[in-house]
């Protein structure tokens, strides 16, 4: 099983390094197939194991070599397969892979081809690392490598302002996290000795609780980071500027549920401080009606996907904060399939649009692109959480965890949110494919992509639909490491109630959806209409102003100050007092050259102060050696 | 008051060293700062034949004999370097004289 | 012949120097190239034959210079030493061999070879005098090459770091010679051999002053906020291989003279200045980040971030432990090989556009892809990334802090963000965009000769990110035994209980700093 | 009584001649206010009962010095008033008093406080020239001849460098010729 192990994990790294070589080189189509096949091995190394752990095997464990060791401090390459990290591994090796062959037909016209492919298959080792490391500073390491994979592909296109800076923007946010993560490592070593996760948290019991929740916070905040939680979310939306695939795999499927995995991952000390999975939950539910309440009025087809995003994963905190570890991670897995089914139907819908991304100026594409259109519809609905797709079996089951764990304020926002949720999705579908053909007003002519990236994509619109039915067979699995809790609520009226109420709850927000947006009356906003120039519509455009609030007193300041540090504080005061020293040195020099100045009467004139002060010097040393004993009585005297 | 002791003298001597640092201090002319020597030479010729006096010790004068001796061949050597850089120059100012600027 | 290795690695560049006056100026690149590299082999042999199970010093060599005083000549390596040796004679090396057509090139590899004496002389020195010898010495190469081949200001700046270097050293030498005194009246006999200094034992108003002496000399070659204001106008206006060697090795001596000065001698003092230095530390990490956001030309850049760096090194030397410590020697060879290169791809940039300055750049990662990319990873690992050079050093050294204090190593810690802040923006201002200025259009990307000095910098940066274990080690080993000598030197309390007993395990430690919250 | 207004006169006297000699701004007058201030010095020794020295005193300084002086003013234009230096009167008084204050209160403190005994003392009954003979030609006797040779030496230097080019009066010379025996020397100097 190890050989599985180590071609899952290494089998990406060698396609990064082969898709390396060729990155000053133009466009060569091998690469993209090399690398798809990469992976795809490690896809099928992945479901080997998988295989292999449902059917009850050993979890897989190996150490590769020391990586740290001094003083107490022992840190190895170490890799676990357990059933935690096999789900990850599917989920991720199976997006990839699709995403990886998607992408060959997605960047078919650009430069950086074979750029593209290193940085995506570099992304996947990284995520391997993360998931299946054995300890706290493997994790940090794919943690860390996401973050760079995600900066150097949400900024792929570096000729443009804007996604650069999105990519500087994405990467610094995470490195704040990051600083959270570290500290939480710092805790971890030196509370319990190790960072291995199963001596760690073996440890963990005995320690006092504010530690455990200074731990649980520290670990939290970097989990905030990485799954853009409020207050560092503003990130996500901004990295639509990279190519749509990197959107799909990186800021839909895997990256931003690293969190959750960390949350997820450490169980056994987030069980032990129910306080802070309570905080964890609240703020996911808060984080899961803000974005979706976003969404709803953005005009950017990605971004507003995006904020969907946001949103459910706002939902797997509140699972993984309630102590739903399993709930969290099932979402995670289906979220994963349908939004990155999504967001690959969005790409395609970029590519027929000449890269267009406002949905008010397109309609009607269903008939130039009926697969597309379906397969977005599909993850809409799935999205929605529609009885039977995917969306339905993880999304209800956390509204139930709320409702049984007795929070009913999380228990009704989600459920509001739920709602909104198939509202935004299903204005989009509207806005995209029903309609009038509104693109034609732009002397837009679409077409349908490329067959194999359809074909491609379809894996994930089957998983999309039939992931639900995984649930029995799944907590069965993933219950051996993760708490296994059942949640059902006892009388089967309110069960029943809940499941249907919530059911046409939704359908009533998609019927709403379609109504406005499907009809042929819907134009193009120009700003003028009424809702436009509503106050709450201002606020949501914005963002709630945070970016804004971000830029002006959080990003500007930061640029002044160092400014004001570097031409006032370094130049003027710390460099200035060095040059007055040694300045007031030369100029004493300048000013005394004058004795040296060879006119003789000016040195005749300080030979005679010279020997006046000698003599002055001689006086009051011979005085004070005559009258030493006087002058020590005096002294003492003084109580010197 | 009216009896003369050492200290008059040496305050006489005071003074007149005083007056020949001034001397020194403010002259230009070269010959004149010579002038102050003599007069510095002087009033320590003064303080010498005082103690001596006074002491009834003889190395005093001795002293002061030696002083003249030695004020006899500066003048004679001082004079002469005098004039010859009178001769170069055209004048014994010593403003002039700045070959020793540092 | 290898009794001797040592002072033949000290005395070899320079005798060759001297030689090197002989040869014909179209020789001397291969002539200065085949001495580095004679010189860097012998390190590697020193290597290969240094024992990494003994913690001590190890090719001892001994000659008594003037016995009256106690002044020897001795030198020894031991884990903390050897692999900043390996470094210089590395970076000469390279160095000579990525110099690009400089006027006087006879001369600039003349005194190459001499500052290579220098180096190789303080790390290999156990005598304080010969130590102090040396570490003066170092100036006067620097000093020619910043003031002979350097910018318009190199005059001043060349001066300036002479005299501020100079003078901070000076007051060292006096705390030199008073530590000596100390030992003649504590023992009777005359010596300023640091391993007899080890055994002494001085009452802790003694150490609060001669810490401070020695801290000064350390602090401005560090250098330390405030006194760090030389560097910016050395890096600024040396030649790129100035800098790199500054930045690379020089600077390395005042926190390498901490470990090996500062700490064994007075450890009461040094946790009495444990928190001063470690705020002092803070600010050096946050201030200069800070303003190396701010500045316009890229080499400035990189020299705060020098200084920010030498901050992370600094804070994990006074972390006092066995992971600190470690973690900042560490950093100081991997902020040697990642500043080192970083100064050496502005020298790529420098000698194609003969300027410096951001604004001027802009979308060259259209016209030089392999110059981006090494600058990127250069860049990662400067920032700290896992699995490069850099991220271990800091990692530790920060870890390490983190038992002293909590507070302080969170916003030590800022450096990883602030880090990140000045070199994604100077990288995205200089590479990434549209080219817009007419003469980048046809830059040529990195030819061969800096390839040969980059492409082995870059394969370092991530063996030793991802297997760091050859060099950590034995460094492990050898601070093991300088931490072990400070606990049981320490007569205070509190230095008894920061300082960690190696002997009774860490167990006992942890409960103890448990109480102490 | 009689040594008493001796002493204040000639103090009077002394110090109003030096002061002449220092503060006159004609080289002439100086020159005369120092001979006269030179024999008024040596009243002094004779009050003192150091004849020997007085009679020195007269005749080297008043008789040997001033007359070299007034020779060497003959090179010099005399009649031309001196220029003075603008300094600061009383940094310069100040100055010289302090000096003469401290330089005397060093040496004389010692001995008003101390009992010194006499290493030669005055011989009874001989007058002041013998003694002086006596001790001279005894305990100084090596001294005296260095001095005597310090004299010879002297003379000779004064002779040699006063007498170059004697051939030569710049006073009577016009300005070019000057000029054109400035420029050979300069040409040496430089060379």
């Amino acid at each position: 099983m190890e050989k599985y192990l180590y071609i899952a994990l290494f089998a990406p790294l060698v396609s990064s390094l082969f898709s390396a070589l060729f990155t000053a080189t133009p466009k060569k189509q091998f690469v993209g197939i090399v690398a798809s096949l990469l992976i795809f091995a490690a896809f099928v190394s992945s479901s080997i194991l998988l295989t292999h752990i449902i059917g009850g095997g050993e979890v897989v464990h190996v150490e590769l070599m020391t990586w740290m060791a001094t003083g107490d401090l022992y840190i190895p390459f170490g890799f676990v397969v357990d059933q935690v990290s096999v789900t990850m591994m599917m989920v991720v090796t199976l997006v990839s892979t699709i995403v990886h062959v998607y992408s060959i037909g997605y960047m078919d016209h650009d430069k950086g081809f074979n750029r593209f492919f290193a940085w995506l298959s570099a992304f996947v080792f990284s995520m391997m690392v993360l998931v299946m490391s054995d300890n706290f500073a493997g994790l940090f390491i794919g943690w860390e490598g996401v973050g760079l994979c995600s900066w150097g592909l949400i900024g792929f296109w570096f000729h443009k302002e804007i996604a650069t800076w999105a990519a500087n923007e994405a990467f610094i946010m995470n490195r704040i996290a990051d600083l959270g993560m570290l500290i939480g490592l710092f805790l971890v070593y030196w509370n319990t000795g190790t960072l291995q996760y199963e001596g760690a948290f073996a440890a963990m019991p005995s320690l006092d609780p504010a530690t455990l929740t200074w731990i649980g916070i520290f670990l939290f905040i970097g989990a905030m980071g990485k799954s853009a939680q409020f207050p560092l979310h503003t990130w996500l939306a901004d990295a639509m500027e990279g190519p749509t695939p990197v959107s799909a795999l990186i800021h839909a499927a895997t990256m931003v549920t690293a969190g959750v995995y960390l949350v997820v991952r450490s169980n056994e000390l987030y069980d032990l401080i129910p306080h802070v999975g309570l905080f964890i939950a609240s703020l996911g539910a808060f984080v899961a009606m803000f974005a979706a309440s976003m969404a709803l009025v953005n005009r950017d087809m990605k971004r507003i996907i995006a904020y969907s995003t946001l949103s459910q994963l706002g939902y797997m905190f509140v699972a993984a904060g309630l102590g739903a570890y399993w709930v969290a991670l099932f979402h995670l897995m289906a979220h994963a399939f349908f939004k990155a089914l999504l967001f690959l139907g969005a790409g395609n819908v970029m590519h027929a649009m000449h890269d267009e991304l406002d949905p008010f100026k397109m309609g009607g594409l269903k008939k130039t692109m009926k697969w597309t259109f379906i397969m977005m519809t599909l993850a809409s609905v799935a999205l929605a959480g529609i009885y039977p797709l995917a969306g339905f079996f993880s999304k209800d089951l956390i509204l139930e965890v709320a409702f049984v764990e007795h929070h009913y304020i999380i228990y009704s926002v989600l459920l509001i949110t739920a709602g909104l949720t198939a509202f935004y999705s299903f204005r989009l579908i509207a806005l995209i494919f029903h309609g009038e053909e509104r693109y034609k007003l732009f002397g837009i002519h679409p077409h349908e992509a490329y067959k194999f990236m359809l074909v491609a994509m379809s894996p994930l619109l089957l998983l999309a639909i039939i992931a639900g039915s995984f649930k029995i067979s799944y907590f069965e699995m993933v219950t051996n490491v993760l708490p296994e809790l059942e949640y059902h609520i006892h009388h089967p009226v309110t069960f029943w109630i809940m499941v249907i109420g919530t059911q046409l709850f939704v359908i009533a927000a998609i019927a709403f959806a379609y109504k406005k947006y499907a009809n042929s009356s819907v134009k193009v906003p120009d700003g003028t209409s009424k809702m436009e120039n509503s106050i709450a519509y201002k606020i949501l455009k914005n963002q709630y102003y945070i970016p804004y609030a971000y830029e002006e007193y959080l990003v500007k300041p930061y640029r002044e100050i160092s400014d004001v540090f570097w031409k006032q504080v370094d130049l003027k005061i710390v460099d200035a007092t060095v040059d007055g020293i040694a300045g007031i040195i030369y100029s004493t020099g300048e000013k005394t050259r004058d004795m040296q100045s060879g006119n003789l009467s000016t040195m005749l004139k300080w030979m005679v102060a010279g020997t006046v002060g000698l003599l002055s010097l001689a006086v009051v040393f011979g005085l004070a050696v005559r009258y030493f004993d006087e002058i020590l009585a005096v002294l003492s005297g003084l109580g010197v | 008051m009216m009896e003369i002791g050492l200290n008059h003298y040496l305050i006489l001597s005071t003074i007149l060293f005083a007056i020949g640092l001034v001397g020194i201090m403010r002259r230009k002319n070269l010959l004149l700062l010579f002038f102050a020597t003599e007069i510095l030479l002087n009033s320590v010729n003064i303080a010498f034949a005082a103690i001596s006096h006074y002491y009834n010790d003889l190395t005093g004068q001795m002293f002061a004999f030696f002083v003249i001796a030695i004020a006899a061949s500066e003048v004679a050597v001082g004079l002469g370097l005098l004039i010859v850089w009178f001769k170069r120059h055209g004048n014994v100012d010593l403003d002039t004289m700045s070959s020793m600027r540092g | 012949m290898f009794d001797h290795i040592l002072s033949i690695l000290i005395f070899f560049p320079a005798l060759a120097g001297v030689f090197g006056f002989m040869i014909q100026k179209e020789s001397m690149r291969a002539y200065g190239i085949s001495v580095a590299f004679i010189e860097f082999i012998l390190s590697l042999w020193l290597w290969f034959a240094f024992d990494s199970n003994v913690s001590g010093m190890q090719f001892m060599e001994q000659m008594a210079l003037i016995p009256s005083f106690g002044i020897s000549y001795i030198l020894g390596v031991d884990g903390i030493s050897l692999f900043i040796i390996i470094l210089a004679s590395f970076f000469t090396m390279i160095g000579i061999a990525s110099l690009t057509e400089t006027p006087n090139e006879k001369n600039m590899i003349i005194t190459l070879l001499f500052l290579q004496m220098t180096m190789v002389g303080v790390f290999a020195a156990l005598d304080a005098i010969v130590f102090y010898v040396f570490w003066e010495l170092s100036l006067v190469p620097m000093l020619y090459i910043i003031g002979a081949w350097g910018g318009p200001l190199r005059v001043y700046a060349s001066v300036k770091f002479f005299l501020y270097t100079f003078m901070g050293s000076l007051v060292m030498l006096v705390g030199m010679l008073f530590m000596a005194y100390f030992f003649y009246q504590a023992t009777g006999v005359w010596s300023f051999a640091l391993l007899d200094w080890y055994r002494l034992i001085l009452p802790e108003s003694f150490q609060l002053w001669l810490f401070a002496a020695f801290f000064l000399g350390f602090a401005i070659k560090v250098p330390m906020f405030p006194f760090h204001t030389w560097l910016p106008y050395a890096h600024g206006q040396a030649p790129t291989i100035g800098s790199v060697i500054l930045a690379a090795i020089l600077l390395k001596m005042g926190t390498y003279a901490f470990i090996r000065f500062s700490l064994p001698l007075f450890p009461d003092a040094s946790v009495f200045f444990m928190y001063p230095i470690a705020i002092i530390a803070i600010i050096m990490i946050i201030y200069t980040a800070m303003v190396a956001y701010a500045q316009k030309d890229v080499k400035q850049v990189v020299a705060y971030s020098s200084i920010s760096h030498m901050g992370v090194i600094v804070l994990g030397t006074f972390a006092l432990n066995v992971e600190g410590i470690s973690g900042s020697i560490f950093l100081m060879i991997a902020h040697g090989v990642v500043s080192g290169a970083l100064f050496l791809l502005v020298g790529v940039i420098y000698d194609r556009r003969h300027t410096k300055m951001m604004d001027q750049f802009g979308g060259l990662a259209h016209v030089m892809p392999r110059y981006a990319t090494i600058f990127g990873v250069m860049l990662m690992a400067s920032v700290g990334m896992p699995l490069t050079i850099n991220f271990v050093g800091e990692f530790l050294s920060l870890l390490g802090f983190y038992e002293q204090s909590h507070i302080l190593t969170l916003l030590a810690g800022v450096a990883i963000v602030v880090g990140a802040i000045y070199m994604l923006a100077a990288y995205k201002k200089m590479f990434f965009g549209d080219v817009t200025i007419e003469e980048n259009k046809n830059l040529p990307d990195v030819n061969k000769r800096e390839l040969v000095a980059l492409i082995p910098l870059t394969i370092i940066t991530i063996w030793l990110g991802v297997y760091p274990k050859p060099v950590l080690e034995p460094i492990n080993n050898s601070v093991e035994a300088v931490v072990q000598l400070m606990h049981n030197k320490a007569t205070t309390e509190e230095a008894k209980t920061r300082i960690p007993d190696l002997t009774q395990g860490i167990e006992i430690t942890r409960t103890a700093m448990k109480e102490a919250h | 009584m009689f040594e008493a207004v001796a002493f204040y006169l000639f103090a009077f006297l002394t110090i109003s001649m030096f002061y002449i000699t220092v503060t006159t701004s004609q080289a002439l007058y100086a020159l005369t206010a120092l001979a006269a201030g030179m024999i008024f010095i040596s009243a002094f020794f004779f009050i003192l009962g150091a004849d020997f020295l007085g009679a020195v005193q007269i005749i080297v300084y008043t008789g040997a010095v001033m007359a070299i002086y007034a020779f060497g003013m003959m090179f010099f234009d005399s009649t031309r008033s001196v220029r003075e230096k603008q300094g600061n009167k009383y940094i310069i008084s100040g100055l010289a008093i302090l000096s003469a204050v401290l330089v005397v209160l060093i040496f004389a403190a010692p001995m008003i406080s101390t009992n010194m005994t006499a290493f030669y003392p005055s011989i009874e009954g001989a007058g002041n020239t013998q003694e002086v003979g006596m001790v001279l030609f005894t305990k100084y006797l090596i001294p005296f001849e260095v001095a005597a040779v310090m004299l010879l030496v002297a003379m000779i230097a004064g002779i040699v460098l006063a007498g170059k080019k004697m051939d030569l009066s710049l006073t009577l010379m016009n300005q070019a010729e000057i000029d054109e025996i400035k420029k050979e020397q300069d040409k040496k100097v430089l060379s």
